[in-house]
């Protein structure tokens, strides 16, 4: 039985900045469910998460953390039990679940023939954005890329690619971040300007569910789930 | 009764029908007989395993 | 939205174009199967030349069929299929748009080669012109079916033969009336009917595989 | 509570099922091997051969209805395929699953006792006739189908994915049946095609009819059977089944 | 030395019973192309006979070489294969061993169902037993070539068109031979020739391949 | 440059066990490099293992730890150098390389349709040993496997595969261990074990070449490697 602790839903009254424009609207799991491979990970699982909030799933290996944030995410179905973005189901959301949500997963999800800056660019062109080849490049120099735009993601080392990851969902620009084990590969550098991109974030009332089993602390108001 | 089995002289082409028919049926059932017996087995297995665990 | 759809079309072909030995291997896969033909079958010109519609069309399906592994695998592996979910357009528009792609990759070369092809298995000009009008017409046919298959062995061991045992049942079909088209020109009868019913196939397939295909994509992911 | 009463539908519709099923099947089967044994009679024995086929004609007692069976199980899999897929019902996609093989099995019955016939009617064990070809491809939909299943080693997903299959296959065997029967007759004119039985007299009709049903029967009984284990596989983790099994060994 | 092949033998035999779908699935597939061969030309009893031999053995081919991926895919995946290399025998008999087993699992099943599709071509009995004749000889030609090509793609992209190619130009020979000795019988002429050949390139691949399929494996390995 | 540190040459003075009788043999690696995808790992590394002696190989993700043992045990070729097992380079042993060592990388090498005890029985019979199903299943059960041996591999858990292909190796009695992170996946009684094993196989005059990021104390001659 899942342990959620320290949950309060009030927004945090001393944040008036309001980016995306959906300050109203909640996350919310009712009464999940998941079995995978005949094994039941969890179940009567219930929280909300406000704007401005975010919420740290943690457990053992195995003890279902990617496959609870697949289904928040809508890429998997839940057993039993609904996620709401507001009032709408997440996965029957108006313009797609991906309209108000960002997600990293283990895979980074990039094209090895393609340089970076070509990655990210389609990316923003695909989630239907406007391409802006500045922005990805001040966005891949501020994740300490500068100079390797041009090379194809092949030549990247593991934390390099992840790093471009990162820059995508930072140029998405989506309320609800989901994050499955962001600093995997990640030097110390890095994980401090991730720290301090989330901060912001929630500090422009996003919203973020994350996984790490590497101990970061985050300014803000931080949730934890228990599994397993 | 020779007669019935020669089948006016269509018997292998009879025969062959009505027999292979009767045969893969009953491997079919004797199939299904076995899956279930495996099942069993393996079910009670499974049960004996999950209480030697919860002694534990 | 077609800027969402026209992004994709362009990167799956800018990877086709990185890495070119891919729609190649297609290509020479149809080259041998057909040349393997005549030496199972014997050098006979004018044997070869009754042949020929069908055993064209049979090697282009098995080209495509053979191709249609790689048409998610990739992204599959890499995690991008999974962000494609995410992306705020139908999932079966970006399927299309996929599979267009992919038709443009390996269905188009394989109607551009086929008349070097026919001359081999000694068909005449206006033969030639109707495998290729009804290659045209079938090809995308193939890719389209063909996308239902791939989707749905995703991830899975031995997913080659496995989507030829899926897909080339749904085949007949296109099949039937691409070569049938040949042979009527050759037995100097009309194709009309044979066409007609191509182009109606590819607007059904058009407008109704897209969404099995979503809907298998998504199983596989879940 | 109401957590509470939700579990327990969840739980009961499969056990419920297991029990009914088990107790239905007996029946099935005694009337299987009761109408076996009238149709083998009536139509082995009794019925007068044929004037035109001879005795070879017999074949039909068992080809007609297999080859009914082989078209109408597919359906019937397709449609309990796409109520567990839509509605996420388990034990239609149960179902689903436990038709397919007898459904490949009577297609093939029909594939094989129609060759056998077909030699001393026609000289040959096969022509590519539209009728023949459309039921060969039939079992290979079934094929396909099986080894799609068998492939994906999660259960939700193997039904799922190849409830797809079976929708599309269902779409497309019209699809194919015309265009197969078109292509032929194209190529050769109809100098073979399956006649048809001379006109039926009474004895034929009722034997046939007879041989229908007992096909009809053991296939739910088969299908039954074979559903039952897959709910115990399924549920394998159940209370119920920890329950069914002290009892029934 | 023995004792080792022996176990090597039986457990990729235990393995290939515990899942007959792989199995059953390459004979689906020859079953299925070669069933759309009619499909294609046209269902002249007469004409489908003269093609039988061809259709039947270019069938074979392509379907061994489909399942030529899983050779050695499945070992180099959970790293079974890695350990083979460390087993005191010479690697040229593991190798030769999977790939019997491999023939054991996949050619002699389509040995054995060959003689159900012949007759669905209008093939007489004596022309059916020399198909199986040479289908017993050349599978094995088929399999042990075909090993090179499979320990050559471990592990690269598109495995499997990439095999075809690497191995297709290499099958002709048994290609031809085999379809020929059928030819052969089926116009009144001896098949010695054509067997003698089969037997003799069987004897050589027995005893080539092996070396150049375990070379192959410790540089994919590398 | 690696630095290789506390390499002592001599044996142990008061270990007279030989059980694998081939105690004079040493294990050595002379001017080793290795490249991967352009890149120069290491090079001019030497060391020699005695028996009795462990080395341990440390280093950051990606310095090239994997590469170097599976340089050492044969199965991947140095851009430069050899080792040598004895005075025979290892790759060209007299009955194979697998004759005097045992190696256990990232994966397991289990079959997923085949019981835990029927992978390690074939594992032996394929290195021409006689299988013995008694021995196979008490060593199952002292690495806490009881009653798992008749199930299929692919119903065990991640650790549970571990301990399979652990008692697999110990199974196989060679003199060299190669260990590529061995505690992986395992939970800490099994590290227990393990550690006793390995103790017992020094003190019988075998050698280990090991790589793991967990510390674990040994009790035994220890060297260690430094990569990166
Ligand atoms: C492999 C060969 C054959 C196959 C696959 C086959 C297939 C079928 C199928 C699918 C049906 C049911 C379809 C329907 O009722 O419209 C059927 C019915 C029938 N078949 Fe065959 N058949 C084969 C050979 C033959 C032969 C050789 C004969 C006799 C000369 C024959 C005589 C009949 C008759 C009399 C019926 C019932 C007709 C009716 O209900 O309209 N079949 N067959
Ligand atoms: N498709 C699947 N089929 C069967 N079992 C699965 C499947 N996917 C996941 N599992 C099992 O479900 C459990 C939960 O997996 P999940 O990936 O959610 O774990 P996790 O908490 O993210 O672990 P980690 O910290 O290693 O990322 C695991 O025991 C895994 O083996
Ligand atoms: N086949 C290959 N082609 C190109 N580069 C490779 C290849 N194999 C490994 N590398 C690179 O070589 C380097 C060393 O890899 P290696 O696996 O030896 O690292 P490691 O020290 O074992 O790391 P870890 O602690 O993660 O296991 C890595 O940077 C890796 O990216
Ligand atoms: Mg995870
Ligand atoms: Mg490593």
């Amino acid at each position: 039985m899942p342990r959620l602790s320290n949950i309060d839903s009030e927004p945090r009254g001393n944040v008036t900045v309001e980016s995306f424009g959906l300050a109203d609207r909640t996350l919310r799991a009712v009464d999940l469910a998941a079995e995978r491979g005949e094994r039941r990970l969890f179940e009567h699982l219930h929280f909300t998460l406000s704007p401005g909030h975010l919420l740290q799933v943690s457990g053992r290996n195995g003890s279902g953390k990617t496959s609870l944030l697949r289904i928040i995410s809508g890429l998997s179905r839940a057993t039993h039990g609904e996620v709401f973005w507001g009032e709408e189901r997440i996965r029957a959301v108006d313009g797609g679940t991906g309209s108000c949500l960002g997600y990293l997963g283990h895979h980074n999800a990039l094209k090895e023939d393609l340089t970076a800056q070509e990655n990210i660019l389609f990316a923003v062109r695909l989630g239907g954005g406007t391409p802006n080849a500045d922005s990805a490049i001040s966005m891949l120099e501020r994740l300490g890329l500068a100079g390797y735009e041009d090379l194809p993601a092949r030549f990247l080392s593991q934390g390099q690619k992840r790093r471009v990851a990162l820059a995508r969902l930072l140029l998405q620009r989506r309320p609800i971040w989901i994050l499955d084990e962001p600093y995997a590969a990640l030097d110390v550098q890095v994980i401090d300007v991730l720290r301090h991109s989330i901060e912001t974030h929630l500090a422009e009332r996003g919203m973020i569910v994350i996984t790490t089993h590497q101990a970061v602390d985050i300014d803000g108001d931080c949730h934890n789930l228990h599994l397993g | 009764m020779r007669e019935f089995l020669a089948m006016g002289g269509y018997a292998p082409y009879v025969w062959g029908s009505y027999l292979v028919m009767a045969g893969l049926l009953v491997v079919e059932m004797v199939q299904l007989r076995y899956r279930r017996r495996g099942l069993m087995g393996w079910l009670k297995r499974m049960a004996r395993l999950t209480e030697q665990e919860e002694r534990k | 939205m077609f800027r969402s759809l026209f992004a994709l079309l362009r990167r799956d072909l800018t990877l086709a174009l990185r890495r070119p030995q891919d729609a190649l291997t297609v290509v020479g896969f149809f080259v041998v199967v057909v040349s393997l033909f005549p030496l199972g079958i014997g050098p006979d010109p004018e044997f070869l030349r009754s042949l020929a519609p069908g055993v064209l069309w049979v090697a282009a399906l098995l080209a495509v069929m053979l191709s249609l592994e790689r048409l998610f695998s990739d992204d599959y592996r890499d995690g991008t299929l999974e962000q494609m979910l995410l992306v705020p357009e139908p999932l079966g528009l970006l399927v299309l748009t996929k599979t267009f792609a992919h038709w443009l990759i390996t269905g188009l070369p394989l109607v551009l080669i086929s008349p070097l092809l026919a001359v081999q298995l000694n068909l005449r000009v206006d033969e030639i012109v109707m495998l290729m009008f009804a290659l045209l017409l079938g090809t995308p046919i193939l890719s389209l079916i063909g996308s239902i298959g791939a989707a749905l062995t995703l991830g899975l061991r031995g997913g080659g033969v496995l989507i030829a045992l899926l897909i080339l049942p749904l085949y007949v079909p296109p099949l039937i009336l691409g070569a049938g088209a040949v042979d009527a020109v050759m037995h100097g009868a009309s194709a009309q009917a044979h066409l007609s019913l191509l182009g109606a196939m590819m607007v059904f397939a058009l407008f109704a595989t897209p969404w099995a295909t979503a809907a298998a994509v998504r199983i596989m992911l879940d | 509570m109401s957590e509470r009463s939700i579990q327990w539908f969840r739980f009961t519709a499969p056990a419920n099922f297991y029990d009914l099923a088990g107790r239905l099947i007996p029946w099935f089967a005694a009337l299987t091997i009761a109408l076996f044994a009238v149709g083998l009679y009536l139509g082995l024995v009794v019925a007068p051969p044929d004037y035109q086929q001879g005795d070879s004609y017999r074949i039909m007692y068992i080809h007609v209805p297999t080859a009914w069976m082989g078209m109408f199980l597919y359906v019937l899999m397709a449609v309990y395929a796409a109520i567990g897929l839509i509605w996420r019902i388990k034990m239609a996609e149960i179902m689903a699953k436990a038709i397919a093989p007898t459904g490949a099995l009577m297609t093939f019955f029909a594939l094989w006792t129609g060759a056998l016939w077909g030699r001393p009617t026609w000289g040959v064990y096969w022509v590519w006739d539209a009728r023949l070809t459309s039921m060969l491809i039939l079992l290979f939909l079934y094929l396909g189908y099986m080894a799609l299943h068998a492939a994906i080693d999660d259960r939700q997903r193997a039904s799922n994915a190849s409830a797809v299959l079976a929708m599309v296959g269902v779409v497309n065997v019209p699809i194919i049946y015309f265009s197969v029967q078109w292509w032929n007759t194209l190529h050769q004119g109809a100098s073979i095609t399956v006649t048809d039985a001379p006109t039926m007299a009474t004895i034929m009709f009722v034997t046939l009819l007879i041989m229908t049903l007992a096909a009809w029967m053991y296939s739910i009984a088969v299908v039954l059977a074979r559903a039952r284990i897959e709910v115990l596989e399924r549920e394998r983790k159940a209370t119920w089944v920890r329950e069914r099994l002290e009892t029934e060994s």
